[in-house]
Parts: C-alpha cells; structure tokens; sequence
C-alpha cells in the first residue's frame, strides 16, 4: 500500500516536471527542471528496486547531463524560438500515438506477474544457473558482462561511436582544423 | 575562478573520495550495484569538477587530452581482446573460460572484471573527451544575446 | 534499552522531517532570493543531520552506520559550499537585496560595480 | 512507522520546493530549489532504503551527495563566466 503511493505521487511529480519543461522557455530554467526530472526517476527506480538503473541514472543525471546541456547552450543560444508554424497538426499525431500505445499496454501482463514471458524465457534460467556457474552475488553484472556479453560489446562500441562524432563534430582537434583551413583556402 | 578559496579547497578535497568511491563502484560491481558503466561516469565527473573549478589548462596538465582520446580507444580494445584472447585459446568469443581453465566459474569471474574494466576505461575517456572538446571552445554568445 | 533508542531515533526523524519541511516551506514563501537563501540551509544541514543521526541510531554498529555516516558528512561539506557559490554568483552577476526603509544603495558596500543584473530569468 | 512519516515529510518538501521550481523568478531562485532538491533526493533514498529494509539503496544516496556538487558548481561557474573552460579574461 505505501509502495503504491510512494510511486503514485512520484510519478505525478514527475508528469508534474514534465509539463513544466514543456512550458517554460528559458533553456537555463528547463537545464534546472531537467537534473530534477531525472533525480525523480532515480527515485522511481529505487522505489522498483531496480538498483543497477537506479545508479546509472544517478550518475548520468546528476553530474553529467547538466554539464553537457550547459556546453551546448553556451555554443548555440539561451532561449527557445518561438515555433514558426502551427503545431496542432502535430500535436494530434502525438496524441494518437500515445493513446495507442496506452491501449497496448492493456494487454500486458501485470507488473510483476509471475507467468509473464519475460520471466519465463530465460529469466529463471539466469537467476538459477548463475550462482553455479558464474558464482558473481549480483546477477545483474553476471547477465550483462557474461551472458549478454556481446549486448555489452555493443553497447561499449556505442559509447566509443558517440565520442568519436562529438569528438569529429566540435573539438578543435588539429587535423580536423587543418582540412577546414585547406577547404577555406581553396574556395 | 582564482578567487574562490572556499570552491578551490572543497574541490580538492572532494576530487579524491569521488575518484575513490568510482574505483569502489568499479571493482566492488559484482557484489553490490555498480559495474563498468557507473564507474566511469563518477571518476569523469572527478576530473570534469576539477576542471570546471581550476580551468581547463589545469585538469590538461593533469590528463592531457591525448591519453584521454587513447583511452576512448583503449577500453573498447580491453573489452574486445578479452574475446580475442578467449578465441585463441579454443573456447568460443567472449566465453571467459580462458581465463582459468580448470574452474570455470572463476575464470567468468575474472573475465567479468576485466570487461567491466574495459567499459569503464572507455566511459571515462568519452565522457572526459566531451567535456574537453565543448569547454575548448571559445562561447558563442554576444553580450547582447546573454 | 531498545526503547531508548526507539524514541530518540522517533525524536530525530521527527525534528529532522520538521526542519525540513519549515525550510522547504522557507524556500517558497519568502519574499526574496537573498532571504530564501537562509531557508535552504536550516533543512540542508539542520533537518539532514537530524535525519541521519536517526537512521544511525535505527541501523547500530555496522557498514550501514560507516556509510551513513560518510553522507552526513558529505553533505555538511557540499550544501553549505553550493550556497556559498550560489549566493556569490548572484551577488556578481549583480543582484542586491531588497533593501529596507531608510536604507540607501550606498549604505551597502560595492561588491561589484555592475548596475544592473546581468543574468535574467 | 517512522520511516513512513520521514518519507512523508521529505515528499511535501519536495512538493513545495517543485512549486519554487516552477515559479522562481531569478535563475539563483532555481538553483537553490534544484540544489535543495537535491538533498533531498539524498535523504529519500536512504530513508526509503530502511523502509524497505534494503540498505544497499545507501551507495546510491552516497553517490548523490558526492555527485550533486559538480551540476550545481558547473551551473554556478557557467553563469559567472559564461564559459565552461578558462574564463575569458576581461570576466574574470
């Protein structure tokens, strides 16, 4: 009973932050209402005992993410322009596609539902096995660097992706200022 | 901010137990939460608050960007030749058996902390490398504009 | 024995919920920046200290109470230096107080020669 | 029980610090707000942590407090100097 209404009322919080974000036009104002949002979602992680989640979104929320807003705003401007044609149009798709996929979500097994398909696939395999096979207390790590070993690869080679563009895109490194100088020259 | 005594000593005296708490998550991920991932955003975040307090000059003089764009490259090689290595020596890619061959579950358990430090390796250089790269840059902004 | 725990440990939740909530409401109902400012550090260092004080006393010797006890001190360290940075960026940027009846601008010292506030909103 | 009501208490802070996160006229009104919010994103976690008799949620609450400092730093400098590097010099 408390844990339905510790996520009631975080979860309106949260809708809460949302619409402010949607709302408010000064970027300094939304960077602020933003590491908020996503201290609210660590919350709601906690409170679904997601811990792993939980961390990585503190992490990235907390320290990251408001430094990384704050780069890009002083490189490009510190309001938002007003929208230069009607959104209604829009809005509408917006609106359809969320209430289809709220009417999906009717068909979803309960949360925490013990016969649903993703705790019957391989789930119980993992939660059995690991101890004698991997012998590593918290599963999560098990799953993630051995089982799903390539995911991780994946998403690593993501990371390292991510970098190389922002690096390619807005560092003053010195071949890229080069080339840009040859280019200038040459036209 | 050469000013700011107070900033500059708190700084200081946070930069090291945030470094330490991230090779905590680090290595302490398969018993508690935490892994590769988390650890290399918090030891970012040192070296990005050093860097936002003391100046870029500074936290460069202390990791220069050169290893940081290594290291971007070198935690996705780690990860990558954990694999490799494991092909080599007849088990499949990536099956961790290599690493011990006569118990495997404590050879999944080294190969785990080895990718786990592959992830973090990379975390941390990509994560030190954007801040680098948009803290270079001179800010666009006019007065007027502010 | 345990009943003496209990209580404090109810009487430190208690006042520690209290500060908090005094200075949350601090934080909204005051007049102005410079004033809400004294509102966010009775819940930052006094309700937080409270609070931790009484889940130490609930956990008794142990890791729990080692790492309860780094937060505490964690956050005495951060919160007051966070204000400290906040209130001197605001009076740089060029921010002043409200100021009293009979009180002048220049009664109060120039910390900054910038006449108008240079970051809005 | 006592837990409950900490939670409690530290949810309608959190409530009434959102409504000055909404309002707050000045940018400094937001920090303070966000940087309160903060801390008490910190305390939930560990109070929430007892009352689910999970102490282990403890390591993401110490996370919060050593990690907080660097958004609200980062804000702080990039409003004085309006740069997240060397401050231009005729700032500083």
């Amino acid at each position: 009973m408390a844990e339905t209404i510790i996520n009631v009322v975080l979860f309106s919080m949260l809708v809460m932050t949302a619409l402010a974000i949607v709302r408010l036009e000064r970027l300094f104002a939304i960077v602020m209402l933003a590491g908020v949002f996503s201290l609210l979602t660590a919350m709601l992680f906690v409170t679904l005992d997601a811990v792993d989640v939980a961390f990585t979104e503190a992490a990235v929320g907390a320290g990251i993410s408001t430094v990384l807003y704050l780069g890009t705003i002083a490189l490009t401007s510190r309001g938002c322009k007003p929208p230069s044609r009607p959104n209604t149009v829009p809005l509408l798709v917006c609106i359809a596609t969320g209430a289809v996929l709220v009417w999906g979500t009717l068909d979803m097994p309960n949360f925490g539902d013990a016969e649903a398909p993703a705790q019957v696939h391989v789930g119980p395999y993992y939660l059995t096995e690991s101890v004698e096979e991997i012998d590593v207390p918290n599963v999560v790590t098990s799953i993630l660097a051995s089982y799903r070993g390539f995911d991780t690869l994946g998403e690593v080679a993501v990371v390292f992706t991510a970098g190389i563009g922002v690096l390619l895109i807005i560092s003053q490194m010195r071949g890229w200022g080069r080339r840009e100088e040859e280019e200038e020259e040459d036209s | 901010m050469r000013h700011h005594l107070i900033l500059r000593v708190i700084t200081k005296l946070l930069v090291g137990p945030i470094i330490l708490y991230g090779l905590y998550v680090q290595f302490h991920g398969d018993f508690s939460p935490g892994g590769g991932f988390q650890a290399g955003v918090i030891i970012a975040v040192a070296f990005i608050l050093y860097g936002i307090v003391f100046g870029l000059r500074a936290v460069q003089a202390a990791l220069p960007a050169w290893i940081v764009h290594r290291l971007v490259a070198l935690g996705v090689l780690v990860y990558a030749g954990v694999g490799v290595l494991n092909m080599f020596a007849g088990y499949e890619f990536l099956n961790y058996g290599a690493f011990d061959p006569g118990h495997p579950s404590h050879g999944q358990h080294l190969g785990i902390l080895w990718v786990e430090a592959g992830v973090g390796i990379t975390v941390t250089g990509v994560m030190i490398a954007i801040f680098y790269a948009f803290a270079g840059r001179p800010p666009r902004m006019g007065d007027d504009d502010w | 024995m345990d009943l003496v725990v209990d209580v404090l440990s109810w009487v430190c939740l208690l006042g520690g919920s209290f500060f908090t909530i005094v200075g949350a409401l601090g934080i909204v109902r005051l007049p102005d920046f410079w004033a809400r400012l004294h509102a966010s550090s009775v819940a930052e260092s006094g309700g937080m200290i409270l609070i931790i004080l009484g889940l130490c006393l609930q956990a008794g010797w142990g890791l729990i109470t080692v790492k309860l006890i780094i937060i505490g001190i964690f956050l005495f360290i951060t919160g007051p230096t966070s204000t400290h940075a906040i209130a001197n960026a605001a009076l740089v940027t060029g921010w002043r107080p409200k100021l009293g009846k009979g009180v002048t601008q220049k009664d109060t010292p120039p910390f900054s020669d910038l006449e108008k506030p240079t970051v809005r909103g | 029980m006592m837990f409950l009501v900490t939670l409690i208490a530290l949810f309608v802070a959190m409530a009434l610090v959102l409504c000055r996160l909404y309002l707050g006229p000045i940018v400094y009104d937001r920090v303070l707000a966000a940087n309160f919010f903060g801390t008490a994103t910190v305390l939930f976690i560990a109070v929430l942590g007892f009352f689910a008799g999970r102490p282990d949620f403890l390591d993401i609450a110490l996370l919060y407090a050593l990690i907080n400092f660097a958004g609200t730093i980062a804000v702080l400098k990039f409003f004085r100097y309006r740069a997240l590097g060397d401050a231009r010099p005729e700032v500083d």
